[in-house]
């Protein structure tokens, strides 16, 4: 009876499944990194219809988030303002400047600014930003230094297991609720020691069940 | 799918990523399977950036699953746009509530509506209203949806086509102008109590003295006012004090539920009902009526009659009474129960109270009035109150229009609200007299079957949308504030006539306004705007009680002058629990409520007792040829146990033709066979079809089958043993394999329900309904054993099958602290939270059904279907941006409105982080439940209500022996016999 | 062949399991040339009218995943319907290919043999459709498969809930899936290696690379032999407790539950005895067909088809009294609802489904207590048909009529099949024969080598077969 | 004995073909008795005996798959533990985070699988399955190993291996076709 395979056949195979086993694993690891929501959902930076920079207005000029941003401490939402709130100052401030004058149409007109939404949270999650804010949590931990982004890119995943990390041990993001807006706040000793002595005296307890954020 | 973004979030046009994926964008494009795409992959539809760097893997499932899901995996760009000036006192995402009336029967109820950013989303009673005290009806509840109904009159339109307003008033002030007197000129106006109204109105008719004002409801208390008329010698309105009276007798006034107006009188009795500790006392209920209502089922003794029989057990009660003896020969067959309920009567005289309802006719009414003087409760549980001026029986007024339209002496026609073609008596045949009339104009928030009969048919605008004002029953006045821009091009009543007989004032807020605010004391403006936020204007005087004494000849010689109850089978009409008179026949969730007697939805049905269907040979679902002298309807024959025999009922509102997507074609026009003079009722004859006719019931079996489900005994039992409830059934002591979770830290949730006072209205379907986003599914699928209401109220019948007693049990989700569907659900979408809710996690559900399986309460509902894809963006409007709407393939089921529970921890939390208050958080079905039988709060705290009632001997947890330990318990239901019927 | 005859004479009680004049060659010859020769006409009809009911139970499935469970039956109360009952039904029907080839095995039974493959392969197939209805009962089948197996989640950091029965059945029902593949397949090599040789002795270049890869370059060398045996002995131990465990834990959905008629500790063993009822009168039905057509008749001899209904009417026994323990303990507890469920069972509204249960598997078995309807196939082969029936309304009679009359009057319902309901079901019957039809098809449909391990050895019938081959 | 002969590298062995199963035993006991050690017999289906007349070792699958095992056992433990009350503790109808009970069904499944992969997996790997290419199959009447004849090879480096006398050997006990063949 005659040979079916040649002579090699049989070390090749070996070889070439070892390579194919290689290939798997190093792929599946890559392919968890990718797919991991750090690398998925950070990085969006929409254009924006007016070349508004926060890196001027929060942080070189140092204007306060709540300047803008009124309803962060009273409400689920923290509004984008209104046109009106920019012409406080610009109708004197730099008003010919190409940007500003779509600012100043939208005024004359009425026609809202149609700012490009940044940051969306995964579907049938309810956000509060007064629970947040009024608890001490800064805008730094879900939004970033803002206040240095001259177009404001997302930089947390907003994943649910990122949420949860910090429901679980909140102490590391709790800070004096009257500093939450100060987004380069650095403490003179570990905020984790802070945010425990905070936690302590407002009794603060972040949920961790479904209902704490989806209805 | 998610949270609904305050400032109004769009896709943007442009979205679509036609640089890549371009040789898929047909398929991708098309809408519908990119909306089916985002429901059914949200993660993918939201998750995934604009990058082509970052593939991930959703993107590669929905890739898998469909090409075209690719253009789904993407992040849809979003934009956000705010206002361009800002707005006071607005804070986008927070709901705001306003003040305003509810009009039914011309009789305002308060009302509180919540708004999420500049959108009514929930109707809630105005505690401030004396006829609310915060509750609301389900029928006030529902008209949110009316709002944003699609089918809506929405333009002007002449014979069928669109118009313009300026087209209308070119052509009608020239019109108007050239009316002289206005001999040739008829208002037929739908009643209302609203005095800015009648202002225009004076004006209106001092401006064209010669034209006549008629005001015609088909659902109208006349009877009533007539029979004082008869009585006293005058037109007066009768109010009844429920609460003070300790003996009640009603003759087939539905006062619990459709022939009241407003929940007031539930209010009322309830708390007379209400019974805390067993020391306690209760009202004592007795009811003859023909058909089986919400009161009779309350009824400790319950008396079914024909209705043309009523009358005779009134007589024969006053001459039990003593009075004198109006019945010339007629013997009753109830003498036993009629002397018992008389002594009853006497023994509380002073404290008692008989009523009749306002199908039964005026000399009824008046005798009545003899009775409660014989009894002294003229002035303490009766008062009577004077009517507008000028007062005539509307059925004449319409009789007389009739007459007019035929001899032609009417050319211009004004139709002011309602929808009289369909609800006039048919042998008035209104439809063909409109179309003779040269000009008749029509002003309906429906584009319904008399718009399709009058030259010009104009929008009116739902009372959400535009300036008003009305009465309450007692003359509190009631301001009706918009909570929202007129959606499309309405106008008001008023507003109307204004612009038709030039009143002074043209837009509906300087009429309503300029009709209070000299009147205003003090600081005239302040005193508007607490008008405003109130809702009531308290300075304004009520209507004084007249004190008259009823004249006993009169009385009798109309009595005598009753005709008499024809032969053959009675055929009575009522108001149905669903469509009312018609106009809520398009409104989705009142065609899906059911019948709370017969659990009836989407229908309406020919009931019948047991023993007339069996001597008629039919059954239900047989469908039946019903005739009223020459007039026929189709109507699909229901058996209902404890249905006066020989006598049929049949609700109107339904078989509209005109109407929209919802109503149309639903049920049987009952008003086919309403005549006037068999207005409410009248002898007619029933036929067999040999047809079939599907009816969809949401509850199949009305039998307890002997099981300790609703514990009841009566009041006397009660004060012997008041923990019977807890000896129904055996719970032996009960313990778990392992070591068992405690729920002691912070609030722990729970509910009371109290079987005692609860009368099954469906008010807390409706509010449930409209507070969770929860869809309408349909007739067929109820017909499949679908339907989605969180909470459904039981209906058993017990005793006699042919006469029985009714008890309702509401039944929502248990919330168990042991909960059986927790721990079979594969991948831990229902869990428990820490304050003890059973918790459901929508976006985690795959959807095996295995926790509804093993709910004893099978109270899960899950979304066979995608029961939202039909509703239109308009209808849209009408959802709670705070709760998902849940896709198809999940389970939901009652959260303890959850969402409420989180606003008010925030909203405590940011208040200095102080703990959340008893009674700061109220459920949707607790808020608005008239009768107050249900009672949400913390266990936990002692102090709470909850507690107290919880500690209560009559409380006990349905099927507690399964050691599921429910948080939601109820308090047994108690009836009050009269030994002497015993 | 002289001492097989004196044998046959010798041993009426215990005829021999291989008969006329066959030898190893012959055994090869007669298994092997089934796919070897050229495809029969009728073959391809069978397939084509099998492949298109497959092909309806692809276009349900899609209308199911596109609108939802809605276009079935399913309702509240009845949540779980002929999905659910179909799933246990076919689990059932693959439970008594392993128990012919591990349990039978393990005892020793030698007559397993020429009907071990054939089980096995309907065990797979079998296990096949079952899988489908746990998918698609959701609805929305790729939610399922992402959620219901224990992978990492770095998006949601959700895990499973291993508590939940059906979560068990999820491992279960894949592990059974899994290793019978495994027995099967490891069963097969020697003969696949067998038909390799024929073909490359036919030089029948395709057949040749086909099964030469398929079996591995397996050369039956004597100290392969010792791992192979060990091996199958191993996976026949493993199969078995594993066979019991997959039904014990679908019976755990229900047992589980507090669902009056569900609720039972009698389940686990009621269920497998079920299982194995239905499993062999599906084989028996496959069986008696296949020798027909095929004509293996001295391969599947009386003996093998007479054991099978002694079996099947022992289990069918054991699934009567388990009927009437649930019975007498439902009187017996005392308890209102256990009560109702079973009264209600028996007469309720869906009494006609529970009286076709009680005589298709109680009554129907009862015939083969005599040996000569036990010996006649045509009796077999309807009495095998009916007791996959009775064995199909019983899992519907414990689901639906449990489901739609539980504690509460209020929420009782009643559940009525829609078309789809019906195609689905009856498209997986299609999926199942095409499965069935490729197999006897292209593989050896009787395990050659194991065959022959049971003929008695001996010079003498080696004689005319020629060295030459 | 002398050790003249050259053995050629090329050659695999000496396979001699028996009728039954008898034959070959008494022909691997021959070649016991002559004191060869290195040989192995290709049959149609496992022959009872033959290892014991080969003189081989017991197999060790059995160590190997309790090692599967156990590792599935373990592994099944430790997911329902971990998820249960490390990675995402929730309370889940009153019941512990994490109890055997519950647990015991996957453990065990997780037990059969990883039993079985260990089984078929090892034997794969005992008999070096696949091996596609292999010297036996250059012997011209191969196919009938899997049929309904009975090999027996004597490999080349067996000690005692001679072309001619260990042909003679097989031819003598009873061999119809004995060939040498080449590696």
């Amino acid at each position: 009876m005659s040979q079916l395979f040649p002579r090699l056949t049989d070390k090749v195979l070996r070889i070439a499944l070892g390579v194919v086993g290689l290939m798997a694993v190093t792929g599946g690891g890559v392919a968890a990194y990718l797919l991991h929501p750090e690398q998925v959902d950070t990085g969006y930076t929409p254009k924006q219809p007016i070349a508004y920079s926060h890196k001027l207005h929060a942080g070189d000029l140092g204007i306060d988030c709540l300047y803008c941003h009124t309803s962060v401490d009273k409400a689920a939402f923290a509004a984008v303002p209104a046109t009106e709130t920019c012409m406080n100052c610009h109708d004197r401030v730099k008003p010919q400047h190409p940007e500003i004058i779509k600012i100043r149409e939208s005024y004359a007109t009425g026609n809202p600014i149609p700012w490009v939404k940044v940051h969306k949270l995964p579907d049938y999650a309810y956000f509060n930003h007064q629970a947040h804010v009024t608890a001490g949590v800064s805008c730094v931990s879900c939004h970033g230094r803002i206040d240095q982004m001259i177009e404001v890119k997302q930089v947390e995943p907003l994943s649910m297991a990122w949420c949860l990390n910090c429901h679980r041990n909140p102490a590391a993001s709790i800070r004096p609720a009257e500093l939450v807006t100060k987004l380069s706040w650095k403490p003179d000793r570990d905020p984790a020691e802070i945010g425990r002595e905070i936690i302590a005296a407002k009794n603060i307890h972040p949920p961790t069940n479904c209902s704490g954020c989806h209805r | 799918m998610s949270s609904v973004d305050p400032t109004l979030v769009q896709l943007s046009p442009n979205s679509e990523p036609r640089k890549y994926w371009r040789s898929l964008d047909e398929l991708a494009n098309t809408p519908k399977f990119r909306d089916w795409l985002h429901r059914e992959f949200p993660e993918s539809a939201s998750e995934l950036v604009d990058d082509k760097s970052r593939r991930t893997m959703l993107k590669l499932m929905a890739a898998s699953f469909g090409l075209a899901g690719l253009t789904a995996c993407r992040r849809p760009e979003q934009k956000i746009l705010p206002q361009s000036k800002g707005i006071e006192d607005y804070i986008p995402g927070k709901p705001q509530f306003y003040a305003t009336a509810y009009t039914q029967g011309g009789v305002a109820s308060g009302l509180l509506v919540e708004c999420h950013d500049g959108r009514p989303t929930k109707i809630e009673g105005n505690p401030r209203h004396g006829y609310s005290l915060g509750s609301a009806s389900a029928f006030a509840q529902a008209s949110l949806l009316n709002l944003y109904d699609p089918d809506r009159a929405k333009y002007p339109m002449k014979e069928g086509v669109r118009m313009k307003w300026d087209d209308f008033t070119v052509f009608a002030q020239p019109h108007f102008a050239g009316l002289g007197q206005g001999q040739d000129l008829r208002f037929l106006v739908e009643p209302s109590s609203s005095p800015s109204l009648a202002a225009v109105k004076q004006h209106a008719l001092s401006k064209y003295p010669g034209a006549k004002w008629i005001e015609y409801e088909p659902l109208n208390r006349d009877e009533a006012i007539a029979g004082a008329q008869i009585a006293f010698g005058q037109p007066l309105e009768v109010h009844h004090q429920f609460e003070k009276a300790e003996v009640i007798l009603s003759l087939d006034f539905d006062f619990l539920g459709l022939d009241s107006p407003t929940i007031l009188p539930v209010k009322q009795f309830s708390n007379a009902r209400r019974v805390e500790s067993k020391e306690d006392h209760m009202s004592r209920l007795y009811v003859v009526e023909p058909s089986y209502t919400v009161t009779g089922g309350m009824a400790d003794h319950r008396l079914r009659s024909r209705a043309a029989d009523v009358r005779t057990v009134a007589a024969e009660l006053l001459k039990q009474l003593g009075g004198l003896t109006v019945l010339n020969g007629a013997t009753t067959p109830h003498g036993r129960w009629i002397a018992a309920a008389a002594k009853d009567l006497k023994a509380h005289a002073g404290k008692s109270l008989v009523v009749a309802g306002p199908r039964q006719p005026a000399a009824v009414h008046a005798l009545v009035a003899l009775i409660n003087q014989q009894l002294g409760n003229l002035g303490q549980t009766v008062t009577y109150t004077k009517v507008a001026d000028g007062w005539r029986p509307q059925l004449e007024q319409l009789k007389e229009l009739a007459a007019d339209l035929a001899a032609g002496r009417v050319k211009t026609l004004v139709i002011l609200g309602g929808n009289p073609v369909y609800t006039a008596p048919t042998d008035l045949a209104l439809a063909d007299k409109f179309k003779q009339v040269p000009v008749s104009i029509l002003l309906s928030e429906q584009d319904n079957e008399t718009a399709a009969v009058v030259k010009w048919a104009l929008p009116e605008t739902h009372y959400l949308e535009t300036w008003g004002d009305a009465l309450a029953a007692d003359g509190t006045p009631t301001v009706q504030q918009p909570m929202i821009e007129p959606l499309y091009e309405g106008k008001s009543k008023s507003e109307l006539l204004a612009l038709l007989t030039g009143y002074k004032d043209k837009r509906p807020y300087d009429i309503v306004r300029n009709q209070w605010f000299a009147s205003l004391p003090g600081d005239k403006e302040k005193a508007w705007r607490k008008a405003l936020h109130d809702g009531i204007v308290e300075s304004a005087p009520k209507a004084a009680p007249v004190s008259a004494t009823p004249n006993a000849q009169k009385v009798s010689e109309a009595f005598a002058a009753l005709k008499p109850a024809g032969q053959g089978t009675e055929v009575n009409f009522f108001a149905s629990a669903g469509a009312y008179d018609g106009r809520f026949s398009n409104n989705a969730w009142m065609q899906e409520a059911p019948e709370p007697m017969t659990k009836l939805t989407w229908d309406n049905a020919a009931l019948l007792s047991p023993a007339t269907a069996k001597q008629l040979g039919v059954e239900s679902g047989d469908l039946l040829e019903i005739a009223v002298g020459g007039a026929k309807t189709p109507m699909p024959a229901l058996i209902q146990p404890g249905h006066a025999d020989n006598s049929i009922s049949i609700s109107l509102g339904y078989g509209r033709t005109r109407v929209g997507r919802v109503g149309n074609g639903v049920g049987h026009n009952a008003g086919a066979v309403r005549t006037s003079d068999a207005f409410w009722f009248g002898s007619g004859s029933v036929a067999k079809t040999g047809r079939k006719y599907p009816l969809s019931h949401t509850q199949e079996h009305f039998s307890m089958e002997g099981r300790p489900i609703v514990r009841e005994a009566t009041l006397e039992h009660f004060h012997h043993h008041p923990d019977f409830a807890k000896h129904a059934v055996h719970v032996p002591k009960l313990f778990s394999l392992y070591d068992e979770h405690t729920y002691e830290k912070g609030a722990q949730w729970g509910m009371v329900i109290d079987l005692n006072t609860c009368i099954g209205c469906n008010a807390c379907v409706v509010a449930c309904q409209s507070e969770n986003n929860i869809p309408v599914v349909g007739k067929d699928q109820v017909a499949r054993g679908r339907e989605m209401h969180w909470i459904r109220l039981d209906r058993y019948y017990s005793n006699d099958p042919n006469d029985p007693q009714v008890v309702t049990h509401p039944m929502a989700c248990q919330q168990c602290e042991s909960a059986p569907c927790e721990v079979v659900c594969p991948v831990a979408a229902t869990v428990h939270s820490p304050e003890g809710l059973n918790e459901m996690a929508y976006n985690r559900c795959v959807g095996t059904r295995y926790c509804a399986n093993n709910c004893p309460y099978k109270v899960r509902r899950f979304n066979f279907l995608e029961y939202h894809k039909d509703i239109t963006e308009v209808g849209k409007m009408a959802h709670n941006p705070d709760v998902s709407v849940r896709m198809r393939g999940v389970m939901e089921k009652c959260n303890y409105c959850v969402q409420r529970i989180q606003e008010a921890r925030i909203a405590a939390k940011a208040d200095g982080r102080r703990p959340i208050r008893d009674g700061e958080v109220k459920t949707a079905c607790m808020q608005t439940c008239p009768a107050d039988a249900i009672v949400f709060g913390n266990i936990n705290d002692p102090e709470s209500r909850i507690s107290k009632l919880r500690k209560q001997d009559a409380n006990y947890g349905v099927l507690e022996e399964l050691n599921t330990r429910p948080r939601t318990t109820y308090l047994a239901k108690l009836r009050n016999p009269n030994p002497e019927l015993a | 062949m002289a001492d097989l005859a004196l044998q046959q004479q010798l041993d009426p009680v215990n005829p021999p399991l291989v008969l006329g004049e066959r030898d190893y060659h012959g055994i090869t010859k007669d298994v092997a040339q089934i796919g070897e020769g050229k495809t029969p006409k009728q073959w391809y009809i069978a397939i084509g009218i099998t492949a298109s009911i497959t092909g309806i139970l692809g276009l349900m499935l899609l209308y199911l995943v596109v609108n939802g469970i809605g276009v079935w039956g399913n309702n509240s109360p009845v949540g779980w319907a002929w999905d659910i009952t179909n799933f246990v039904f076919w689990i059932g029907i693959g439970h008594a290919g392993t128990l012919i080839s591990a349990i039978l095995f393990l005892f020793r039974q030698k007559w397993r043999t020429s009907i071990n493959r054939a089980a096995e392969a309907m065990t797979l197939f079998a296990v096949a459709c079952a899988a489908i209805y746990p998918l698609f009962h959701t609805g929305r089948p790729w939610r399922a498969v992402y959620w219901l197996f224990p992978f990492p989640n770095p998006a949601l950091d959700m895990w499973q809930n291993f508590r939940s029965p059906l979560m068990w059945d999820v491992f279960a029902v894949s592990t059974y899936g899994t290793v019978s593949a495994l027995f099967w397949f490891v069963g097969l090599i020697p003969d696949l290696a067998t038909l390799r040789d024929r073909a490359i002795a036919n030089n029948d270049k395709l057949r040749s690379y086909i099964f030469g890869t398929l079996s591995l370059g397996w050369r039956g060398s004597a100290k392969a032999w010792k791992h192979y045996e060990l091996a199958y002995m191993i996976l026949a131990g493993l199969s078995t407790p594993l066979v019991l465990s997959v039904h014990t834990i679908v019976s755990f959905d229900f047992a589980t539950s507090i669902l009056p008629g569900w609720h039972t500790t009698i389940f686990p063993p009621y269920f497998v005895a079920g299982a194995i009822f239905s499993g062999f009168a599906m084989v028996m039905t496959l069986m008696v067909i296949s020798r027909w057509a095929l004509n293996l008749q001295h391969l599947i001899t009386m003996k093998h088809l007479e054991n099978m209904n002694k079996i099947m009417l022992a289990t069918g026994t054991v699934v009567g009294y388990a009927y009437a323990t649930e019975m007498f303990i439902a009187y017996y507890s005392g308890n209102m609802y256990e009560r109702f469920a079973f009264y209600n069972r028996a007469f309720g509204p869906y009494w006609w489904a529970y009286w076709t249960m009680v005589s298709c598997n109680v009554l129907v078995p009862q015939i083969f207590w005599f040996k000569k309807l036990r010996l006649n196939i045509p009796v077999m082969f309807v009495a095998s048909l009916l007791i996959n029936v009775g064995m199909w309304f019983e899992r519907f009679v414990i689901i639906a009529t449990s489901l739609h009359r539980d504690y509460l009057p209020g929420s009782w319902g009643y559940f009525r099949p829609t078309p789809v309901d019906m195609l689905t079901f009856f498209g997986t019957f299609g999926l199942f024969l095409t499965l069935f039809l490729a197999f006897v098809r292209f593989l050896p449909m009787i395990a050659i080598s194991e065959v022959k391990g049971i003929m008695p050895h001996g010079k003498a019938h080696a004689a005319h077969s020629e060295v030459a081959h | 004995m002398s050790t003249a002969v050259v053995k050629d590298p090329q050659l695999y062995g000496v396979i001699g073909n028996f009728d039954s199963p008898d034959d070959l035993l008494d022909a691997v006991r021959a070649a016991r008795a002559e004191g060869y050690t290195k040989m192995d017999a290709f049959t149609p289906f496992p022959i009872h005996g033959i290892d014991e007349a080969m003189g081989e070792k017991r197999s060790p699958l059995g160590y190997i798959v309790l090692c599967c095992g156990s590792v599935g056992l373990l592994g099944a433990f430790l997911l329902q533990w971990w998820t249960g009350s490390v990675a995402y503790p929730l309370v889940i109808g009153g019941k512990p985070l994490f109890s055997v009970e519950p647990s015991i069904p996957i453990m065990f499944e997780l037990t059969v699988l990883l039993s079985a992969f260990g089984t078929v997996l090892g034997m794969f790997h005992l008999n070096r399955l696949p091996t596609f290419y292999h010297s036996a199959f250059n012997y011209s009447k191969f196919g009938g190993a899997t049929d309904d004849r009975f090999l027996l090879v004597i490999e080349r480096t067996d000690p005692l291996f001679h072309p001619e006398k260990t042909v003679a050997l097989l031819d003598s006990a009873g061999s119809r076709h004995t060939e040498l063949v080449e590696a």
